[in-house]
């Protein structure tokens, strides 16, 4: 008889803030079950898994790897508008270095981050030293970013033919694309970079109050400057993932709008836009709701135009789910319904 | 006579209750207001007292017990169904608006209009005159982030007061003002009380309770200890019932100003100038020396202390720290000196708020330890742990965000804050704003060993007696310039009062 | 001097892009002035570019409408301001009298020639999945309708999946990985893509499925843009239907036959392109690549 | 002697007219009557939406589904006015009044269930763009003789100029809106919750009201804004207005709006719409650029102004 423990354990998983951004996952997994039994298998073929779940994991990484420096923006009381077209930017440059000349590999990774953390650079100048509201300086660079990545371009998609560089998009690595590593590689350098230094306390502090934090002799423009940084290298990251994937750089289309999935994804994990308290963990979480959602929508079946209904409902259910007030309230419709 | 009066209670708390996750706030407390009287609540920090104005006020619901004003059962929902009930209440920490400017902060809601438009001249001018009885002359259409903390919250009573309601409730309303301004407002309550208007009055100056309120009710820990007549409750008996326990040592001794040994001074300004802020200002504090700052609001205290931790620059003048010149560009600078600024606005400028009281007690001294070498959160529990047996700062564990504290334990743990980094010259802006009578003790005693330690001090403060009480020297500020040094024998209250009032 | 004002959709494919330098540099050699105005897929903007042109008193204005509808108040417009307008590539609904001419193609009827391609080569049973355009837009639509008012008259033939993939490559290769994983993917018998982008991506996917593209599942699309004259030429794809982008030269003859007064001008000149196989694909692909 | 808090509509005022002579000088025909009322013209529904959007900013809020909304309401009209054939003095009214509702309930969402204003109306711009393509997909024109009648209807101005009549509701849209924010209660409301929604609700601020009203009030504008739309293009289509949104967004604080809330200009927003209409009136007329260099130069001409406005801004404070 553990009662005693079962139920604390049980109430503890309740206080937990993973608990509801978890629920609305599970409660997506088994509607998806619903309709499709196998949904969930996994199978090993040719080397490597196969399966719905890793089809997710690995489909979701661009937006994961967003989503990891959005986080970090979002908690500092910023935003970054700019990371599509910074993924943009990113694989051209690599597109461009891949086809014109045959440096290493290495070189043209280094100069696509590179790109990236300028952009990030850009950003951070922009919003904490000239005081540009974050959501106008980086809306500066969404628009001009595309214009730049298409320059690079002249407005073709740029080709390329690279074993070891489409490896990074479509490749795998123990069984398991190398999208998924490198998410779960960049997860736990930035988790450590945050957590295991004071870094993290210096975000949320700045996030929370950032006249305070200036009292504390905390350098907010440096703090800023560095999370628009992390997402210029996070947003570069997933800018040539992507250009690996179909061995071109699409100037015009990748990347379009995944600013805001990466945005939806760090609120659906609980964190406030106004800044302050964040977890990349819950973050992360929130992109696989989204991208088990997009999937679902695309095995699903239903006529495409339904798509965006279908996605603001979802959105909308998770968010209240993720509400105290409302799951009062329906608790409380139940038990009347239970009385009567 | 008691029974006569219960008959006509204007508002009446029964039985109140209120429930925090670990903290009872309020056990079944019962709160009775009369007309025309100045009712005061007294208690520690932490006892419930602005848990009982938010609930009375509608801000916090109850868990149980019932509220009736003028015989009428009421629940109010949030602070507009209140006033709307005859309910005006000025809230501890200044809730205006700071974007607004000073006259629509006094009017919104009730702005003066004709056809529906705001008539903005009508209302700058009627705020103008609403606060000549304040005695404050200002720019009413200047944005209220403009001003001092001291005129927000006059302009924050200045509300509540125009609202001609039938019960006004004053949260600690004269934490930063000075006696001057106490006087003013004083004078406006017993007028407000002559017209049969019921004030509840929150405070920790035992002096000002002595001076205008007609009845005390006392919490201790969330529970009603008691409701008495003033005449019934003596200082020493006031004390009593707060703490539960007699306090010896600041009512009985108030110690004497150690005479300052020939030290090697720590701080020396120079001519030091901040265009708009502050005029051609020399100072000194020596090693293990107490300074105290006074002077009327907006005499520029303020601003010595923010250009001494480098918020703001000097145009011109000198800060030498042991005896070396320093430029003081930010804050970072002047921690790297060993100078610790504890600001006077702590809403704004000192808590963060949904961080934890281990968090932001461990900011500063992990902001000078450098991003790489974290301080374990054990550690910083250890260090919080500390602060919070020391300063009694009431709250189950050092986990709790510093927001959901009350006023005087905020202001603890910012005090805790920068004492955790062992500084040189520590300055001190408004230091026991909110503080209960008996941790002011505690922290008067505290910061005096320190001193003996070798750490110096400036104090700035508006409460002279805690300067005289604090301080080797005072030194008198006016207009943004030093106009007095009082050291010694010539250093008391009254002194300090006549060269601050010096024409 | 000729100014001739030209509001272009936006840049959104390579297609566009090629498109664009074309009239470009069709107006440079013949000495025209050619004011070019990026709308990025909003009409909102195109529109604006006319009231624009208008007020800069160009000599003929060229629209690429990004829809089909809502010409007819900024045409009236033009036309009270005497300037000639000219739309190109695709169709709208507007009074014929409002604009000189069309030059386009005929979404529908290229719809029509993808699926007829199929018809005639498969007689089998075939499962075709669809890649569809941005929800919503004029050619994914049209491309749509005339394709299944083909394979309706087929038995044979059903689209067992159907997803916007947005015209993107990106989305192509995720929403194909998404059929393959939904279907047997050796049920599927042919791809039909309402753009190259998308089917390029699709490519991919199935190679990466452990199919061969092209074989396995015939890969049919529209455009007709190099890369995917390269991938037929490697067997990956089988189909597509040619849209072609060298508009700028009947363009400006139009134009300037209209400018020295010539008004006996159709009002329909249609460019609907050929259908190209893998015949023929690698000697197309030299000829584009240069 | 001018108000300081006033220096930055007169700021962003004198680059307007600096950016006009600018032009003006470089290209026949810019500086003309004729382009500031295209300005007016291609603006109009853009200025109505940014009105509702400096609202919602004010507030501390954000509205991301305008866009959707405009294209949701445009869709009603033509379908209900072209394959319905309702009147059109009906249907106005009843978008008018969807539009509203709709608002109404992400403003409810937001305020009961403390849900935060991005996401409810990013899942406002899914849905009600969702909604519809649901309703159409194709664009669906308008034929109905109150469209012309409307379209002929103006005011003739000296150099060819035309001031359409919908132009000039848009003026009184302005009006309206100028004295809701800055002569109404509601307005002081508004910029009470957008300096601090805490504090403001322990003032006696009827947060609820207002903020739901807030919303109501954006998403009635949107859907005018779309009403409006379609007297532009005669017709409704459900891709009309995407990233509208940011162009909104931009406007209003290109316009001295704080996106934190709580300060900031009707007249700053009319300004920030003028000033991104005269910058592509601009790249227009230059006409050589290609589509990237057009964007490129849209960014950097933005960044131009705002460095300008920041600099002059801060001239004038230390002045
Ligand atoms: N929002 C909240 N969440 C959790 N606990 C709270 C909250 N507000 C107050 N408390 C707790 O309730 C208790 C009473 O607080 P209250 O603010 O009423 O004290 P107070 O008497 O006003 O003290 P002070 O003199 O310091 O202002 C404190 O222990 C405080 O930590
Ligand atoms: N009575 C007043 N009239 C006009 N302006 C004032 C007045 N009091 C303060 N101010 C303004 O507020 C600013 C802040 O003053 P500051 O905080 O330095 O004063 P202080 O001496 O610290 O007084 P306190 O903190 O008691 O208000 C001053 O620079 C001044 O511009
Ligand atoms: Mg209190
Ligand atoms: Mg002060």
């Amino acid at each position: 008889m553990n009662t005693e423990t079962s139920h604390s354990f049980a109430e503890r998983l309740l206080k937990s803030r993973y608990i509801w951004p978890l629920a609305a996952l599970l409660l997506m997994l088994i509607f998806n079950l619903l309709l499709d039994a196998s949904f969930l298998d996994i199978h090993f073929d040719n080397g490597r898994f196969y399966g719905n779940p890793i089809d997710i994991l690995h489909r979701s990484a661009p937006v994961a790897l967003l989503a990891i420096g959005m986080t970090v923006v979002i908690a500092t009381g910023g935003i970054d508008l700019s990371v599509g077209a910074v993924m943009a930017i990113a694989g051209a440059v690599c597109a461009n270095l891949l086809v014109a000349t045959d440096v290493s590999l290495f070189t043209v990774l280094v100069a696509g981050i590179a790109s990236g953390l300028l952009c990030g650079l850009i950003n951070g100048a922009l919003v904490s030293y000239m005081g540009i509201q974050p959501i106008i300086a980086t809306l500066l660079l969404m628009v001009t970013g595309r214009g730049i990545a298409q320059l690079l371009n002249d407005g073709q998609i740029v080709t390329f033919q690279h074993a070891g560089f489409s490896w990074l998009g479509s490749g795998t690595l123990l069984g398991i694309p190398v999208t998924i590593w490198l998410v779960l590689l960049v997860f736990i350098i930035s988790q450590l970079m945050l957590r295991r230094t004071a870094l993290g306390l210096f975000v949320e502090a700045v996030g929370c109050n950032s006249s305070a934090s200036r009292y504390l002799g905390i350098n907010d423009r440096t703090v800023k400057l560095m999370a628009y940084l992390l997402t210029g290298f996070c947003a570069a990251l997933a800018g040539i993932i992507s250009a690996a994937d179909i061995n071109g750089s699409d100037a015009n289309n990748v990347g379009l709008w995944l600013e805001l999935d990466a945005i939806l994804a760090v609120v659906l994990g609980g964190a406030a836009l106004s800044g302050g308290r964040f977890s990349i963990p819950l973050s992360l979480l929130g992109v696989l709701i989204i991208q088990t959602l997009n999937t679902t929508i695309m095995v699903s079946g239903m006529p495409s135009k339904l798509n965006l209904l279908i996605k603001a409902l979802a959105v909308v259910l998770v968010l209240l789910l993720q509400s105290d007030i409302f799951r009062k309230q329906i608790s409380g419709l139940a038990g009347k319904w239970r009385h009567s | 006579m008691q029974q006569e009066q219960s008959e006509k209670a204007l508002f009446e708390l029964s039985n109140i209750s209120k429930q925090f996750p670990g903290v009872k706030a309020l056990d079944a407390v019962n709160f009775r207001l009369f007309p025309g009287e100045v009712h005061a609540l007294l208690g520690e920090n932490g006892a419930g007292k602005s848990t009982l104005v938010k609930i009375m006020t509608g801000v916090l619901p109850k868990d149980s017990g019932s509220i009736q004003l003028q015989q009428q059962e009421i629940s109010p929902s949030n602070t507009a169904e209140a006033q709307k009930l005859g309910i005006a209440p000025v809230y501890q920490e200044v809730n205006l608006l700071p974007n607004l400017s000073v006259a629509h902060n006094l009017f919104l809601g009730r702005e003066p209009t004709r056809f529906g438009c705001i008539r903005w001249q009508q209302m700058a001018e009627d705020a103008r005159q609403l606060l000549k009885r304040f005695k404050l002359n200002i720019d009413v259409t200047e944005s209220l982030s403009h001003y001092s903390v001291a005129i927000q919250q006059l302009v924050a009573i200045a509300r509540g007061v125009a609202m001609n309601a039938k019960v006004l409730v004053l949260d600690e309303p004269t934490a930063s003002l000075d006696s001057s301004e106490v006087d003013t407002l004083f004078d406006i309550l017993r007028q407000l009380k002559s017209e049969g208007i019921a004030i509840l009055f929150i405070t920790h100056f035992l002096e000002q309770v002595y001076q205008i309120s007609d009845r005390i009710t006392v919490l201790r820990s969330g529970k009603l200890i008691g409701e008495y007549p003033i005449t019934d409750l003596p200082r020493g008996k006031l004390i009593e019932a707060m703490l539960g326990q007699e306090l010896q040592q600041v009512t009985g001794e108030q110690t004497e100003a150690t005479e300052p040994a020939k030290r090697e001074p720590l701080l020396t300004v120079s001519n030091a100038t901040v265009p708009h802020s502050v005029d051609d200002v020399s100072l000194t504090v020596n090693k293990g020396e107490a300074v105290g700052m006074a002077g009327l609001l907006g005499s520029g205290r303020t601003e010595v202390c923010r250009a001494l931790f480098g918020i703001d620059t000097l145009k011109s003048g000198e800060i030498k720290i042991r005896q070396q010149p320093v430029t003081l560009n930010q804050p970072a600078d002047a921690m790297q000196q060993g100078i610790a600024l504890c600001p006077e606005d702590r809403k704004t400028d000192g808590i963060i708020g949904p961080l934890s009281i281990r968090e932001n007690i461990a900011l500063a001294l992990q902001v000078q330890a450098g991003w790489w070498r974290y301080i374990s959160p054990e550690k910083q529990r250890t260090l919080a742990n500390q602060y919070i047996e020391s300063f009694h700062i009431a709250t189950p564990d050092s986990e709790k965000p510093i927001e959901e504290l009350s006023g005087g334990n905020q202001q603890k743990v910012i005090l805790a804050r920068w004492l955790a980094i062992s500084p040189q010259l520590l300055i001190l802006d408004e230091p026991t704003r909110g503080i209960d009578i008996g941790a002011h003790a505690e922290i008067i005693k505290l910061i005096k060993s320190l001193c003996d330690e070798g750490m110096s001090l400036l104090v700035a403060s508006s409460e002279l007696e805690e300067l005289v009480a604090f301080a080797n020297r005072v030194v008198v500020m006016r207009d943004h310039r030093k106009v007095a040094e009082l050291q010694g024998a010539e250093l008391s209250s009254q002194s300090i009062m006549h060269s601050i009032a010096e024409v | 001097e000729i100014v001739v004002g030209f509001a272009q959709v936006g840049s959104e494919s390579g297609w566009r892009t090629n498109f664009s330098n074309d009239m470009r540099e069709e107006a440079k050699r013949r000495g025209i002035t050619l004011k070019f105005a990026d709308s990025q897929q909003q009409q909102a903007n195109q529109i604006r570019a006319v009231r624009t042109f208008i007020a800069m008193r160009v000599d003929a204005i060229v629209i690429a409408p990004v829809v089909e509808t809502g010409w007819t108040p900024i045409l009236r417009q033009a036309q009270r301001s005497d300037i000639p307008v000219i739309i190109l590539d695709r169709n709208i609904r507007a009074d014929e009298d409002l604009y000189l001419t069309r030059i386009a193609s005929d979404f529908v009827e290229e719809g029509v020639k993808a699926a007829q391609w199929l018809v005639e080569n498969e007689q089998d049973e075939c499962r075709v999945v669809e890649l569809q355009g941005t929800v919503g837009s004029t050619a994914a639509i049209d491309r749509g309708t005339g394709f299944n008012r083909v394979i309706d008259k087929h038995d044979n033939i059903t689209i067992v999946r159907s997803q916007t993939a947005e015209f993107t490559r990106n989305r192509g290769k995720e929403v194909m990985e998404s059929f393959l994983r939904a279907e047997d993917p050796n049920s599927i018998c042919a791809l039909w893509a309402h753009n190259d982008e998308m089917a390029l991506g699709a490519i991919q996917a199935i190679k990466e499925s452990g199919l061969a593209p092209g074989e396995d599942i015939k890969v049919i699309s529209v455009d007709g843009i190099p890369d995917y004259f390269l991938a037929m030429a490697n067997g990956l794809a089988n189909v597509t239907v040619e849209l072609d982008p060298h508009l700028g030269a009947p363009t400006y003859d139009v134009i300037q036959r209209y400018l020295k007064g010539d008004t006996d001008i159709p009002k329909l000149i249609r460019t609907t392109g050929d259908v190209y196989t893998q015949a023929t694909a690698a000697e197309e692909y030299q000829k584009r690549s240069q | 002697m001018i108000a300081r808090r006033f220096v930055p509509l007169l700021a962003t005022f004198s680059l307007l007219v600096v950016m006009f002579i600018i032009g003006g000088f470089q290209f026949e025909g810019f500086a003309s009557f004729q382009v500031v009322t295209n300005l007016l013209t291609d603006n109009a529904f853009l200025l109505v939406v940014a009105l509702g959007m400096t609202l919602v900013i004010l507030s501390g809020g954000i509205d991301l589904s305008v866009g959707a909304v405009v294209a949701l309401s445009g869709v009603l009209c033509a379908v209900l006015i072209s394959e319905y054939q309702w009147p059109p003095l009906l249907v106005f009214p009843l978008v008018l009044v969807i539009g509203t509702l709709f608002g109404t309930l992400m403003g409810s969402l937001i305020y009961f269930y403390k849900l935060q204003p991005f996401i409810v109306t990013l899942a406002g711009m899914f849905f009600a763009r969702g909604l519809a393509t649901t309703i159409s997909e194709e664009s669906v024109g308008i034929e109905h003789p109150l469209y012309y009648a409307v379209a002929d209807s103006g005011i003739a101005l000296p150099g060819n100029a035309w001031l359409p009549s919908y132009a000039i509701i848009v003026l009184a849209v302005l009006a309206g809106l100028f004295l809701l924010t800055h002569y109404s209660r509601f307005g002081g409301y508004v910029y009470a919750i957008g300096g601090n929604s805490q504090s403001a609700a322990l003032m006696g601020v009827p947060i609820a009201r207002s903020t739901i009203g807030i919303y109501a009030m954006s998403s009635f504008l949107a859907a005018f804004a779309g009403i409006l739309y379609t007297f532009y293009t005669f017709s409704g289509y459900a891709l009309t207005g995407i990233g509208m949104e940011l162009d909104a967004i931009a406007a209003v604080v290109i316009g001295g709006t704080l996106l934190t809330g709580g300060s900031g200009y009707i007249l700053g927003t009319l300004l920030g719409v003028m000033l991104m209409g005269i910058i592509h009136t601009y790249i227009i007329f230059e006409g050589s650029l290609n589509s990237w260099w057009a964007r490129i130069a849209i960014g950097l001409l933005l960044f131009v102004f705002i460095a300008l406005q920041k600099v002059l801004n801060r001239s004038s404070q230390r002045g």
